[in-house]
């Protein structure tokens, strides 16, 4: 019974990490780049679907469409103005440029937002549903729905579509994808818009689940990083086993160790991830 | 060449050392003669953030009160209140730089403590250094007033007298409660609360069947609630600041959790808990050290307790909440030190301040040989109808307990 | 010796004599200045000779303020537990180092941080000896009045800083510094020409560690009260990387340098934007990284040789 | 004679991709051995398995009547195990003199950073880097950056060579000057093991060659023998022998 629950929990929690993380894995796979404004990426949308509820009282299902193409220009425009410009540096520089934008936008959004901590309570409330003797929340179900919709959306982008193609082969070998006619910064701008897309759209789902404050954004970003490490980096299926697992993990712990060592155990988790099997659970090896 | 260049080496450090030495030496101007300066080194970016609003809300109130009243009558003289602000990121040895900073370098006459129990007892190894008096509107845990300070003085009763009183309110009232599981933050005021508690709930005969520690920045908390669930306790008692809170009582919600009582300490007493949390906020029990349905007639700049509310809302158009009237209480005592002091001289002023005995909006006010107030009877409360209605002390109770949140 | 290093040693001397000018409060920020060089400078063996983007020092800085403080909580003297600080988190890193230097780029540095964060809740969960979320109270040594403590621990702290830069100096010009150069450029080559690199960073490694948890011991003694999200925040990592970026990476002149320009800087725009300042400083990072790519290095004569390199 | 190298039953798998089968070898000492066969026959795969990059799954390799098998690769070098790479790795950022210094300093215990140095003019000078020594090895042309390899590798004080295509990419008259000095190496007593696409100089330099095929040893003997031996000229090498010489000839 309280087992059941447990998996019933980590399932549904993992799936929010993995939708969590799932641009972030985009765009470290793509673009090489740690991208330490993803996790304030995710407050903004948490904060469009805020304000579009309260001012417009606009559902954040309908929100996600908003959502999406407004990340996806600032993502683009950000990686094209400014991004792009050390794209070729090594990972200290991309890391701490990405980390300065990121002071900046967590900032901003302290400075017009307040950090107060706020919360989209949907009228009526959906309430919980019961399946197979465990409580689930209705709200988090619909969350997980559309975060695996998304994923699998993203995972049909990048197989089918000749642009996402395009993403792909620059992934596997950036020279091979010159070769081949690929303008290669386009093909980043356009990754990295789409993992600001997707970072947006967490955050609109994130809002009807977490309270909402500039000051959560670093523990997004944590989740994506120990999901990326665990799942693989840049795939798809990586960034969902890898969610699934740290929830698993974290569930489990708490459960039986505390809530206290929940953290501990991830992070460990990670640290033997990265030095046993760096590739993650999905990932080819052979990459750095 | 080599001798150039060591040249132009030491020439690049003079604009660096100039800078640094630039930087320290921004002293602000040198206190006029009619101001009293109060420094509040507070959280206003990081985590703490919402907390400093409230702290910079009653400061303000007060300073404007004082300064509206023409300023504090030290001997006959009239001095204006000017609060220097800055910021410590809510990073702890920040606030230690920070409380420096405002006594070297802004001159301030007075301090108000960093917020929250942990910065706060940082801090004030250096306002004692310095013998710069200190009033601490938000650190309860006794742990801060351990060190043996003179300069310290704090506004918040220990830990033990909120959860004391609700306890014996929770075991003369609602007879079914037995098993009472604890949760709480691992942070040093949340911590501290929680440890008081079981030790109450053992005390009175419950059975604590539960408690953990959650770390700072948990996201989910869905594992722990099933784990208590589990466990079908009478009584949860959980702590932490206003987002973990609001995240654990819908977690609840969620998981459909129900017991008979359900306390939070420090969130309820805050109106955003109550907004954000809209229904599932009902019935959660919880207490404070000051609440506005109280009714003091104090000595004070704002004297009474209604007074102070009217004018918080004329300002502020909200209620006010125990964070932002234990600061303007901070503020009045000061006023109420100095003109009993007759001056600004700081060891005069810690006098005044240890020997202060007098009631306020806020409650009656004297300080232990430690530097805690010991004066007080925390309100325990009930959010009811969206409002969090008074159950104890018995002078200001405004309804009764009821049982049950779902 | 070579000039920057010389000019370093001449730069060290100089802040020497800052208590000769400040006060207490200027102090305070030498304290500070002082202990980010030391971050900085250690950071450097491993970040900028061997280049491995670490984000541990963090984890030393805690680590050393805990061991520290743990150990003076028993009643050992400032001196003694930080010298024991320092010896343990050479071990340790030297130790961790041959495990987790195995990793590169990326993963190594999320390795790093994580390694704080192990640490922390590590630190966090072990309550009965570190106090746990409640904190750390570390006694005070005695009232020896404002000046005095601020110039004793300000002096501790320049000591080390010291230390540090002359570990920093020698490391630079011994086979070890050699070694680190050798294997940032190119490992594979490094170790077909002999070169044990795992012991090789294994050390340097274990060097970097060393003095910043001098430095996080001596800060427990100085601020008397510590509690784990403070010793193991994540920006004693992160900032010391900015200012060896400012600096201008590898060259020890350049990182200490780097290091009182950007206190220098945040102390400014901290005082003058409340609100803001986080955002300002994210402004200056990010014009750094776009316009100075080479941080203060760039600004030297070396330039037209990088350039000419990079052509 | 005694074995210098001797490797047993070597066989190195790379996930699915059995690089190198059951392979049997023995160097003797003062030998220059070819090692040829096509792309992807597992040549380089084989010096750096015995060199401890990519270690053997099973089998075992002797050299010098030690089992070093699973030794890495900086105990490889010291022992007397050196390389060139096919593609070239210089340390880019340091000197020329630098680079074969590094390589001085780390292979030979007791070396101090002078005393390394000083060793690396003499090597310098003997590949005729003298006057590029001060230059970054970033800067320096291909030609250059193979012969700094050789330099490199002879700083190491190798008991056993092995040069990795040190010709490819070069023209002939470069060609002709690394062979040069492959003779005056092999005059000196060094043991050679050499991968080599130009038949011409696989000829003209090595006294033993060893042809390998999808990982494995197909043929083992004097230069003539082997190239006329029909198995390996029908099987490719012919086709190959034909461009080749056609190419450079």
């Amino acid at each position: 019974m309280q087992a059941m629950q447990i998996l019933i929990n980590a399932l549904v929690l993992g799936s929010l990490y993995a939708c969590i993380a799932i641009g972030f894995s985009l765009v470290w796979g793509v673009l090489n780049v740690i991208n330490l404004i993803h996790g304030s990426f995710i407050v903004l949308g948490a904060y469009l679907a805020f304000g579009l509820y309260q001012s417009l009282h606009l559902s954040p299902w309908y929100a996600i469409f908003v959502a999406a193409p407004l990340f996806f220009a600032l993502g683009y425009v950000i990686q094209r103005l400014i991004l792009n410009r050390v794209i070729t540096a090594p990972v200290l520089v991309t890391l701490t440029l990405t980390f300065g934008l990121d002071l900046i936008l967590n900032n901003a959004m302290i400075y017009f937002f307040t950090a107060d901590y706020r919360k989209l309570t949907l009228s009526p409330p959906l309430g919980s549903v019961s399946i197979a003797g465990a409580v689930v929340p209705v709200d988090r179900l619909i969350a997980t729905a559309t975060a695996l919709l998304l994923t699998g959306l993203l995972y049909l982008l990048l197989r089918r579509s000749r642009i996402g193609r395009a993403i792909v082969a620059v992934r596997l070998d950036r020279d091979a994808a010159v070769l081949m006619g690929v303008h290669v910064p386009s093909i980043y701008a356009v990754a990295f818009g789409l993992g600001a897309a997707l970072a947006g759209c967490a955050g609109v789902l994130m809002a009807l689940i977490f309270p909402i404050s500039p000051l959560t954004s670093s523990a997004y970003l944590g989740k994506a990083f120990v999901v990326c490490v665990l799942g693989g980096l840049g795939s798809v299926s990586g960034a969902l086993a890898g969610g699934l697992l740290l929830a698993l993990v974290e569930s489990v712990g708490s459960t039986y160790l505390g809530p206290s060592h929940a953290t501990t155990l991830s992070f460990l988790l990670l640290i033997i991830f990265l030095i046993l099997r760096p590739q993650g659970l999905v990932g080819r090896k052979g990459f750095e | 060449m080599s001798a150039s260049w060591v040249a132009r080496c030491l020439r690049l450090s003079v604009p660096l050392g100039a800078l640094a030495l630039a930087a320290g030496a921004f002293a602000g101007p040198a206190a006029a003669e009619d101001v009293i300066k109060i420094g509040a080194p507070l959280p206003i970016t990081g985590p703490l953030a919402p907390e400093a609003v409230k702290q910079q809300q009653g400061y303000d109130l007060w300073a404007e009160q004082a300064n509206k009243a023409g300023g504090i009558n030290v001997g006959g003289k009239k001095y204006k209140v000017e609060i220097v602000y800055t910021d410590y990121q809510s990073n702890t040895p920040r606030a230690v730089q920070a409380t420096e900073q405002l006594i070297t370098q802004n001159n301030v006459n007075f301090l108000f403590a960093a917020f929250g129990s942990g910065a706060a007892k940082a801090a004030s190894t250096v306002s004692e250094k310095y013998k710069v008096p200190t009033l601490a509107a938000t650190a309860s845990s006794v742990q801060v007033y351990d060190q043996g300070y003179k300069y310290l003085f704090g506004t918040f009763t220990p830990n033990d007298t909120l959860t004391t009183p609700l306890t014996k309110i929770i075991k003369a009232q609602v007879p079914d409660v037995k098993k009472v599981a604890i949760l709480a933050r691992n942070d040093l005021f949340p911590l501290a609360i929680a440890q008081e508690m079981e030790k109450s709930a053992k005390d009175n005969g419950f059975e604590v069947v539960y408690f953990e520690k959650y770390a700072i920045g948990t996201l989910d908390h869905s594992a722990a609630l099933s784990a208590i669930k589990a466990l079908s306790p009478q009584w949860i008692f959980v702590t932490g600041y206003t987002n973990d809170l609001l995240q654990i009582r819908k977690q609840m919600v969620d998981q459909q959790m129900k017991a008979p009582v359900v306390s939070m300490i420090a969130g309820p007493a805050y109106q955003e808990f109550i907004d954000a949390l809209g229904k599932s906020a009902e019935n959660v029990t919880s207490a404070a050290w000051w609440h506005p349905a109280e009714q003091y007639d104090g000595k004070d700049i704002f004297g009474s307790t209604a007074n102070f509310v009217k004018l918080f809302k004329e300002k502020y158009k909200s209620e006010p909440d125990y964070g932002q009237a234990s600061a303007a209480l901070c503020g009045a005592l000061f006023q109420l030190a100095i003109e009993k002091a007759g001056s600004i001289d700081r060891d005069k002023v810690r006098d005044a301040l240890a020997s202060l005995d007098v009631t306020t909006f806020f409650g009656p006010v004297k300080f232990g040989a430690n530097g805690q107030i010991n004066s007080l009877d925390p309100p325990v409360f009930q959010i009811q109808g969206g409002k969090p209605v008074v159950l104890f002390p018995q002078a200001i109770k405004q309804g009764e307990l009821k049982v049950g949140v779902e | 010796m070579t000039r920057s290093n010389i000019a370093l040693l001449i730069l060290i001397a100089c802040v020497a004599a800052l208590p000769l000018f400040g006060g207490a409060y200027a102090l305070r920020l030498g304290t500070i200045a002082c202990m980010y060089a030391v971050l900085a400078l250690s950071w450097n063996v491993v970040g900028g000779f061997a280049g491995y983007p670490s984000f541990a020092t963090a984890a030393f800085f805690g680590f050393g303020a805990y061991f520290a403080g743990v150990l003076m909580g028993k009643g050992w003297p400032l001196a003694a537990a930080v010298v024991a600080a320092a010896i343990a988190a050479l071990i340790a890193a030297t130790l961790l180092g041959a495990v987790l230097l195995r990793l590169r780029g990326h993963y190594f540095a999320i390795a790093s941080l994580s390694l704080a964060e192990v640490l922390r809740e590590v630190v966090n969960n072990a309550t009965d000896l570190t106090g746990g979320g409640m904190g750390l109270n570390i006694p005070l040594a005695s009232g020896s009045g404002v000046m005095a403590e601020a110039t004793f621990y300000f002096y501790a702290m320049w000591g080390v800083m010291l230390l540090t830069a002359i570990m920093v100096i020698v490391v630079a010009q011994t086979k070890l510094g050699f070694a680190l150069n050798c294997i940032r450029q190119n490992e594979t080559a490094s170790s077909m020409v002999g070169l044990n690199t795992t012991l090789a960073k294994s050390i340097g490694f274990g060097l970097s560690a060393c003095f910043v948890a001098a430095a996080g011991g001596i800060y427990a003694a100085w601020v008397h009260y510590i509690d784990p999200s403070d010793v193991f925040d994540i920006l004693y990592s992160v900032k010391p990387i900015v200012m060896a970026l400012m600096g201008g990476l590898g060259s020890p002149l350049g990182v200490a340098c780097g290091a009182f320009l950007y206190l220098g800087l945040e102390e400014v725009v901290w005082r003058n934007y409340i609100q803001i300042h986080t955002g300002v400083l994210g402004v200056l990072i990010v014009l750094l990284l776009l316009f100075l790519p080479h941080g203060l290095t760039s600004l030297r004569f070396d330039r037209l040789r990088r350039r000419a390199k990079h052509a | 004679m005694p074995e210098l190298l001797r490797l047993t039953g070597v066989s190195r798998r790379f996930s699915g991709l059995q690089a190198l089968r059951d392979v049997n070898l023995s160097v003797a000492p003062g030998e220059v051995l070819g090692l040829i066969g096509p792309n992807g026959a597992g040549k380089t795969t084989l010096v750096n398995t015995i060199c401890g990059v990519t270690p053997a799954n099973s089998g075992t390799i002797l050299f010098d009547g030690t089992d070093i098998t699973r030794t890495k690769p900086y105990q490889a070098a010291r022992r007397g195990l050196s390389r060139t790479f096919q593609i070239v790795q210089p340390f880019a950022e340091f000197s020329a003199l630098d680079n074969v210094a590094a390589a001085a300093l780390f292979s030979q215990p007791g070396e101090s950073l002078k005393s390394a140095r000083e060793a690396a003019r003499e090597h310098l000078a003997f590949v005729g880097l003298d006057a590029q020594a001060d230059q970054p090895a970033a800067t320096l042309t291909l030609a250059m950056r193979k012969r700094l390899e050789l330099a490199k590798a002879l700083a190491m004080q190798p008991k056993l060579l092995f040069l990795d295509e040190v010709n490819a990419g070069l023209n002939s008259a470069e060609v002709e000057r690394a062979t040069e000095l492959i003779h005056q190496l092999a005059r000196s007593g060094i043991t050679i093991v050499m991968i080599e696409h130009l038949m011409k100089v696989v000829l003209n330099v090595c006294t033993r060659i060893v042809v390998l095929h999808n990982g494995h040893p197909i043929a083992d003997g004097a230069p003539r023998e082997v190239i006329s031996n029909p198995a390996v000229v029908e099987a490719y090498l012919g086709q190959q022998y034909a461009q080749r010489t056609a190419r450079h000839g």
